[in-house]
């Protein structure tokens, strides 16, 4: 068991974290969660500090969407855990309001909102950050609605214009290849204005092309912004050569954390994940 | 005060009559569950089998045609004629819904709710049709407290439990069945294993209409006769399918009987409380339930992953 | 069509008419409605103002159900509640149908947001038959018990034919007096309802409808954004139910049962949903189509009246064949053969 | 299309009828007699003016009725409309009395005997008085019984309730509390078995015919002793003989004839009807169209006639309401032609048409004719 | 043609096939390929390029899609099946493995199976032998027979479906994107088990992935395709050895590892 007050120096591969989940831009102390009989995050804790870049590993059903899932308040862990977004205990928070408070979060599966174009789909999350006032929508001309309209959408063009999305975004979801996809749930999750942003696999399924230009941008708002990111993926060459920290799940335990050249050359790892010795 | 030979009385019937929403509602749980359409005609298709069993088996006119025989002849004659009609409705119909919204479809099964009802008037009868005395089985079953179960109460609840049983049986042991469900969860992956559409469509609304017209004709029977308040069990079978979840057969058959002992038992507290009772109190029970559990006793709970 | 965006700003690009055609079309539009109740028959008057109050209740099943995804059935009590509302404040207080209509939507809006709270939980159809259910409640029980007159005002209430705005100031009681009133309101609800979806609001009431969860995780309070559409659409339901009982002049029970949802919901979806123009071109076919159904019938084959259900459910599904998202999505796959043409693609 | 009255020297009297709607089963027949006697009055009749009446369908749906109702004003006002059921009868009865239009129709609740319905007409005893009719029965031919109310919780269920109950107290019978049996009942199983608790010998029904026949279903089944009576709409021609048994000994009340009545008695106006049979090629057998509720629509129309060709005969404006109205005031010796066993008489401030019941009693399928019953005119039975 | 008519034709031909969706979108352009009976053809490119659109046109489950060969042809062992439907591919022997692991999810493990055995409706009993062949592959389902398979992980779906197609007891097996979000060691795996399948049961195999590197190892002939045209094909090993190849798609083409230099790429534009 991890120490439960200080939190121990970061010395060897399997030790506990080596910033103070409560503390952390995010993390988590000692959390759990089951499904019926299966658990599916067994006793996990991170602290991920501002600014850093760290990639989350591990087999298929090892816990990752899982563990990504608590941290968002997407799922309620089980009794026990604490979960800290910026120094705060939001374990009892809904997952809107972490949201809110700065925790943006990309997914697996994509989640786009399929009948929408590009732009619709982006201007929802800003439509979140406005708080929009029903009155001032209701009467738009009057209140005020449409100005704010306005500046939301030029929010949002900066956004598509960033990640170059320009000439896709009238287009509806389901009509776009799968790198622009994963590119427009990126685009809409950065119209939070997030501080941390969690990646679900957000180059899977991408062409080496798709996913240097992903990197590409990601790298960008690491430096630049510097946004948290915390990443899923399974393609260990993006994870060594971006990430600062690595960390890997096996059957919802971390099994080894650590810097990334190190991290993939344990044996253990090797074993459980990689395949290659 | 409480009078227990009444209660059980109250108990009696409303199983009885619950058996028979019980038919109908499988029917209905069972186009939900495979093609997941909410079908508001299910009491109109109940209507139908009840009309059409008097009209081919009295000398009532099918419009321009008098048919009249023998009335075990025009019982099963109706049943068949309500599978065909499935086969009929994809054949020209649902077939061009395939991979439409859901919503659409049960436009059209409003749609259906009118027709049948327009063309039972015209075509059958615009009144009330007594049936005739071979329709009308006086025996009865006793049960203690002086209480009796009328003919076509007895054979709703047989009825119902040999068809919960066998498409119980059917869904869990058989390739058929499981590809009746797949083919709900998955279209696309259930085509590419040979499964065509089409014919799950047929299977579901064939089945579906036979019993269903089988609960109408019990209905017609143990109310004397076929009328268009049968139509109006539609908003029953929903609350009955959805205290047991709405794609479960079991779910349906005791969402059924529920319904019906809570009719009863509102009728039997009118006395203490207030009249009206027994159309809501189904209604708010089933309210609870949806609230304790948002997918009914048995309903498969969505599977909500991200 | 051009390709690019020619707009100037923002705030242009946001207009209802963008283009110089919408705005011909506007220009060359708007006098029909204005000048056609001199031109029809009394009965068309009549009809057409019955369109605009249901257009009214269908965009408010339409904010339920197109933008926020909740299968409300329970579009009868909300307008009875309206109705039995409205009715109360023009006969017992005198305010006249402006204050009415406002009280009228407020109630129903929070009796709305009652129905909605089983959305804590419930999701997809079993939402439909919750509201059903109390739906159900309110007709067959509530309205129908004396006991509860002191809320309801009595079963069965008339309302006088002649009404001032406010008050007695300018009365409304004539055909076309009616059909005026009922299309200023039906335009006013048309054009918020465009602009709730085109703001943020409306923006995740359809987010939240595609996919609940992903909306969740991004941000948006699930239950409050449902409670919201359900008060809005209360709103309109409720104005549009208190217009009906002006209109009808009477309300009982028996007049907001689950026909009157399942005909709306005929008319949204014939309409085609998600758009404000298909709900008024749904509202508008349903009603005529039933109108001149049962007129030629009646004049062809006064024999075979009883078959006018069967043709208009025969003709709902061969328009749902053709086109199963509905009229409206007909007409915009014409547009886009249209502007595609003489190319295939 | 439609709609215009008043050309040349015809008159209109509106219609506006259930023909496929959810109470068309009687609708249809009362519509039909309407229609075919005005028909056979315009062939038949030496008048002065036709009668136009178009063939409507509202299919009991009010805002049919209220457009119908819109168009018919559209041009001058007709005399007299012509309706059917509660609830167009009800929803309109504002319009027509501040319209000055004579609304006769089959809706027979006591509330349109009020002041500012000034307008509403019909031909019979009000549901209240239907129901003190049978009592009156009771009272007099079995005064130990006891009795209770049966009826949907509707407003057109639940009017005669509190009026009957308490007129059969004042007279000194048992009264139980009554029961509920909604329209879409499927069994009247547990109401029976409270009525055979309660020991019941009477149930007054106040409902329509489906939950009629489910009641009566129920009482045979539970082999209950005990009498249903059923008001104006529970019972006819058809029903009794459909299911002559369940019918059996079923009592009845209503103040126009029955079939078998006028065609026995073959008063002037079965000419009307045998005619009219004749030229529509309608079946005399069928008791789906030969029955009382085409007795009541031919009634109907000619209770128009009648008030419309005396205005005529005075030289009054005969597409005038108001006029039309005054004459069927001052009406004492309207029976439509020996349809009606009495005669009418309408009054200002006291529109009941009569106080007169013929009850009958269901015997082999047949209405048999039985008892008349003679209530008081009483001014506090007006509401 | 005429040439090959001594030889066994190839399990499937596209010739210069044209495909269409919806009557106006233009997927696949004049696309000609085949495979040999017991080969394991590789279908590379990027997204979009239309790979899945080809598998689907062979399955026929385009055509619920309202997808359409609009010009070319396609043959099945030498006979004509251009715009056949699902079912009558199935009755060849056709299986599709659609893109993104479809299992049904609220069906146990052991009933997802169950449907690999229905064919056209004429199989209604079965017996747990019929599972024999998946448990020979992939023995770890056995365990899992009674979880429902939507609470599978990832890859246990992916075996699942992969499964439920060899019950099917296709001729020819269509795969598309199989290791899609599936972790590294397992990758490998499952393309061991696809050769061996292919080995062991002589079942020809269209595998659409973007992992090229993995699936060019496995597979006898690739194909590669971009805005639905054919850009390259050879045998797998020739097509492993190109240069274009293994810049773009095997990531070989240098020892430097390819994204640490975007650490030092300078953005020009600027966000926020
Ligand atoms: N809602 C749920 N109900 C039940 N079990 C679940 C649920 N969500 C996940 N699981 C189970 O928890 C385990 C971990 O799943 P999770 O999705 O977190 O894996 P993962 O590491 O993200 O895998 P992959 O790389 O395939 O995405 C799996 O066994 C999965 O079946
Ligand atoms: N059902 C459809 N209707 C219309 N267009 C479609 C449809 N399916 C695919 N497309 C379009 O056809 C083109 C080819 O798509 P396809 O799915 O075949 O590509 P792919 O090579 O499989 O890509 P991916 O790697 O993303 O699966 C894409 O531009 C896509 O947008
Ligand atoms: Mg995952
Ligand atoms: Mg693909």
């Amino acid at each position: 068991m991890s120490g439960q007050h200080a939190p121990p120096p970061e010395t060897g591969l399997r030790t506990g974290p080596p910033i103070d989940p409560s503390v952390a831009a995010l993390g988590c102390q000692s959390v759990t969660k089951t499904f019926g009989a299966i658990t599916a995050v067994d006793d996990v804790s991170i602290g991920i500090d501002q600014g850093e870049w760290v990639s989350i590993v591990g087999p298929n059903g090892a816990g990752k969407t899982t563990l990504l899932n608590v941290l968002n308040g997407f799922y309620d862990p089980d009794t026990g855990g604490n979960i800290y977004l910026s120094g705060e205990d939001v374990t009892t928070e809904p997952s809107y309001k972490r949201a809110r408070k700065g925790l943006g979060r990309t997914f697996q599966g994509l989640e786009l909102f399929e009948d929408e174009d590009v732009l619709e789909n982006i201007m929802t999350t800003r439509a979140v950050k406005q708080r929009p006032n029903l009155l001032s929508a209701l009467l738009f001309y009057v209140g005020g609605g449409r100005r704010t309209e306005a500046e939301n959408m030029r929010r949002v063009e900066e956004i598509l214009d960033y990640l170059e999305l320009w000439e896709y975004r009238h287009s509806t979801i389901g009509s776009l290849p799968l790198g622009i996809q994963r590119r427009v749930d990126l685009a809409r999750s950065l119209a939070l204005e997030p501080d941390v942003l969690l990646l679900d696999e957000a180059m899977s399924g991408l062409t080496f092309d798709e996913k240097y230009d992903m990197v590409r941008f990601l790298a960008d708002l690491h430096e630049k912004e510097g946004l948290t990111l915390v990443m899923i993926e399974h393609d260990l060459e993006v994870v060594t050569d971006v990430s600062q920290r690595m960390i890997v799940l096996d059957q919802g335990a971390i099994i080894a954390r650590g810097e990334p050249d190190s991290v993939v050359d344990d044996p253990e790892v090797q074993r459980i994940y990689t395949g290659v010795e | 005060m409480v009078d227990v030979g009444a209660l059980f009385s109250v108990l009696v019937t409303g199983i009885g009559v619950g058996a028979l929403y019980s038919l109908i509602a499988i029917g209905f749980s069972l186009i939900y569950k495979i093609t997941g359409v909410l079908n508001f005609a299910q009491g109109q298709f109940a209507l139908l089998g009840a009309f059409l069993v008097v009209t081919l088996s009295t000398s009532l006119p099918l419009w321009m045609f008098d048919v009249q025989v023998p009335v075990v002849a025009a019982l099963i004659l109706t049943v068949l004629i309500g599978a065909a009609l499935g086969l009929l409705l994809e054949r020209f119909v649902f077939r061009y819904f395939i991979g439409e919204p859901v919503l659409s479809v049960i436009i059209v099964t409003l749609a259906f709710l009118s027709i049948i009802d327009g063309g039972v008037r015209f075509f059958i009868s615009s009144q009330y049709r007594a049936y005739p005395d071979a329709l009308q089985p006086d025996w009865s079953v006793s049960l203690p407290f002086d209480t009796a179960v009328q003919a076509p109460f007895v054979l709703g609840v047989v009825l119902a439990l040999l068809t919960v049983a066998g498409l119980m049986a059917f869904f869990r042991y058989t390739v058929m069945g499981s590809i009746l469900r797949a083919s709900a969860s998955d279209q696309q992956a259930a085509m590419v294993l040979g499964v065509s559409i089409e014919r799950t469509i047929v299977v579901a609304w064939a089945l579906s209409i036979a019993i269903t017209s089988i609960g109408g004709i019990l209905l017609a029977m143990s109310s004397g006769g076929a009328g268009f308040t049968i139509g109006d069990v539609t908003i029953l079978v929903f609350a009955a399918v959805v205290f047991g979840g709405l794609d479960s057969i079991p779910g349906a058959f005791i969402g059924g009987l529920v319904v019906g002992v809570l009719r009863q038992f509102g009728v039997y507290l009118e006395e203490f409380l207030m009249p009206g009772l027994d159309s809501v109190l189904p209604m708010v029970f089933l309210l609870v339930v949806i609230m304790v559990m948002p997918y009914g006793l048995f309903g498969t709970e969505r599977i909500e992953r991200l | 069509m051009p390709s690019g965006e020619y707009f100037t700003s923002y705030e242009d690009r946001m207009g209802l008419l963008r283009w110089r055609i919408e705005y011909v079309a506007f220009a060359l539009g708007l006098p029909i409605p204005l000048l056609a109740p001199f031109v029809m028959t009394g009965q068309l008057v009549s009809v057409f103002t019955l369109v605009f109050i249901f257009i009214i209740g269908v965009l408010g099943l339409h904010v339920m159900l197109s933008y926020a995804g909740e299968i409300v059935l329970a579009q009868g009590v909300f307008m009875g509640i309206g109705a039995y509302t409205a009715s109360r404040i023009i006969n017992e207080l005198a305010l006249g149908i402006l204050p009415a209509m406002l009280i009228a939507g407020l109630v129903t809006a929070f009796i709305a947001l009652v129905f909605g709270l089983p959305a804590w939980r419930v999701k997809g159809f079993y939402v439909a038959i919750s509201t059903l259910a109390l739906q159900f409640i309110a007709i067959q029980f509530f309205f129908r018990r004396s006991e509860f007159a002191v809320i309801h005002g009595g079963t069965q209430q008339s309302l006088p034919s002649n009404i001032g705005l406010v008050t007695d100031v300018i009365t409304i009681g004539s055909a076309t007096e009616e059909y005026f009133f009922a299309f200023v309101v039906m335009v006013v609800f048309a054009v918020l309802t465009m602009n709730l979806s085109r703001t943020g609001i409306g923006r995740m009431f359809r987010a939240l409808h595609e996919n609940d969860l992903s909306a969740q995780v991004l941000g948006i309070n699930r239950f409050r954004n449902k409670l919201m559409a359900y008060a809005i659409g209360g709103f309109m339901v409720g104005v549009s139910g208190a217009l009906y009982a002006i209109y009808i002049g009477f309300i009982t029970p028996e007049f907001y049962s689950i026909d009157i949802t399942l005909l709306q919901y005929v008319m949204l979806l014939l309409g085609g949903m998600g758009r404000v123009w298909g709900v008024i071109l749904g509202v508008t076919t349903v009603e005529l189509l039933n109108h001149y159904l049962l007129e030629t019938l009646i004049n062809a084959f006064p024999e075979a009246t009883a078959l006018e259900p069967v043709f208009f459910g025969v003709i709902i599904i061969v328009v749902l064949i053709v086109e199963p998202k509905g009229i409206m999505a007909a007409l915009g796959q014409l547009k886009e053969y249209l502007r595609k043409w003489p190319y295939a693609y | 299309i439609g709609g215009d009255s008043g050309d040349s020297d015809g008159v209109q009297v509106g219609g506006i009828h259930d023909l496929s709607g959810a109470t068309s089963d009687v609708g249809q027949p009362t519509g039909r007699g309407t229609r075919d006697a005005l028909k056979w009055v315009n062939q038949n009749e030496d008048l002065s003016f036709d009668i136009n009446h178009d063939w409507v369908d509202y299919a009991y749906e009010v805002p049919q009725a209220q457009n119908q109702y819109d168009s018919l004003t559209s041009g001058d006002n007709p005399p007299v409309i012509i309706g059917w059921g509660t609830a167009d009868t009800e929803a309109l009865a504002p319009d027509v009395a501040n319209d000055e239009i004579v609304y006769i129709s089959a809706s027979y609740s006591d509330k349109l005997l009020a002041e500012d319905t000034q307008y509403n007409f019909f031909i019979n005893l009000d549901y209240t008085s239907q129901g003190r009719a049978h009592a009156k029965w009771i009272a007099d031919n079995d005064p130990d019984a006891k009795v209770a109310m049966i009826h949907n919780t509707t407003p057109f269920g639940k009017s005669p309730v509190d009026g009957t109950e308490s007129y059969a107290e004042e007279l000194g019978l048992d009264v139980g509390d009554n029961i509920t049996l909604e329209l879409a009942a499927n069994t009247a199983d547990t109401q029976v078995e409270r009525a055979m608790d309660n020991d019941i010998d009477y149930l007054i029904h106040q409902n329509t015919a489906a939950p009629m026949q489910v009641l009566l279903s129920s009482v045979s089944d539970l082999e209950a002793d005990l009498t249903v009576m059923g008001l104006t709409w529970t019972v006819d021609e058809f029903r009794a003989t459909s299911a002559a048994d369940a019918f059996e000994g079923v009592r009845y009340v209503n103040t126009n004839k029955t079939w078998g009545q006028v065609e026995e008695a073959a008063p002037d106006g079965w000419q009307i009807i045998q005619d009219s049979f004749e030229r529509e090629g309608h079946d005399m057998s069928n008791p789906e169209i030969a029955n009382v509720n085409y007795v009541r629509g031919v009634a109907h129309a000619l209770l128009a006639v009648e008030a419309i060709k005396r205005v005529d005969d005075d030289g009054g404006d005969i597409r005038s309401g108001a006029a039309v109205r005054e004459k069927l005031l001052e009406l004492d010796d309207f029976d439509a032609r020996g349809l009606l066993p009495v005669t009418l008489d309408y009054q200002e401030g006291d529109r009941r048409a009569t106080m007169f019941g013929q009850t009958y009693e269901v015997s082999d399928g047949n209405m048999v004719p039985d008892q008349n019953i003679e209530l008081d005119r009483r001014e506090e039975w007006l509401p | 043609m005429s040439s090959a008519q001594e030889e066994e034709p190839p399990v499937i031909e596209l010739d210069n096939a044209e495909i269409v969706y919806d009557r106006n979108f233009l997927a696949v352009q004049g696309v000609s390929m085949e495979a040999e009976r017991g080969d394991i053809v590789a279908l590379l490119g990027p997204n979009g390029a239309g790979k899945s659109t080809i598998l689907k046109m062979i399955s026929g489950i385009g055509r619920s899609e309202r997808g359409e060969v609009t010009r070319g042809s396609v043959y099945y062992e030498g006979e004509g099946v251009t715009n056949a439907d699902t079912n009558e591919m199935v009755d060849r022997n056709v299986t599709h493995i659609l893109e993104g692991r479809r299992v049904f999810e609220d069906l146990t493990v052991e009933e997802n199976l169950r449907c690999g055995l229905y064919r056209g409706g004429r199989r209604v009993r079965y017996s747990k032998s019929d599972y024999d062949i998946a448990f020979e592959y992939f023995p770890q389902l056995e365990e899992l027979l009674d979880t429902e398979a939507g609470y599978c992980s990832g890859g246990e779906q992916q075996m699942l479906v992969i499964a439920r197609a060899l019950i099917h007891r296709p001729n020819l097996l269509l795969l598309d994107e199989p290791s899609l979000g599936l972790a590294p060691k397992l990758v490998v795996d499952i393309y061991d088990t696809l050769r061996e399948i292919n080995r062991e049961e002589n079942i020809t195999m269209i595998i659409a992935d973007q992992n090229a590197k993995e699936t060019l190892e496995i597979a006898d002939y690739g194909y590669v395709l971009e805005n639905g045209q054919v850009e390259l094909h050879d045998p797998a090993g020739v097509l492993m050895d190109r240069e274009e190849i293994k810049e773009f798609y095997l990531g070989t083409s240098s020892e430097e590892s390819r994204y640490s230099e975007i650490r030092h790429y300078k953005i020009r534009k600027r966000w926020k």
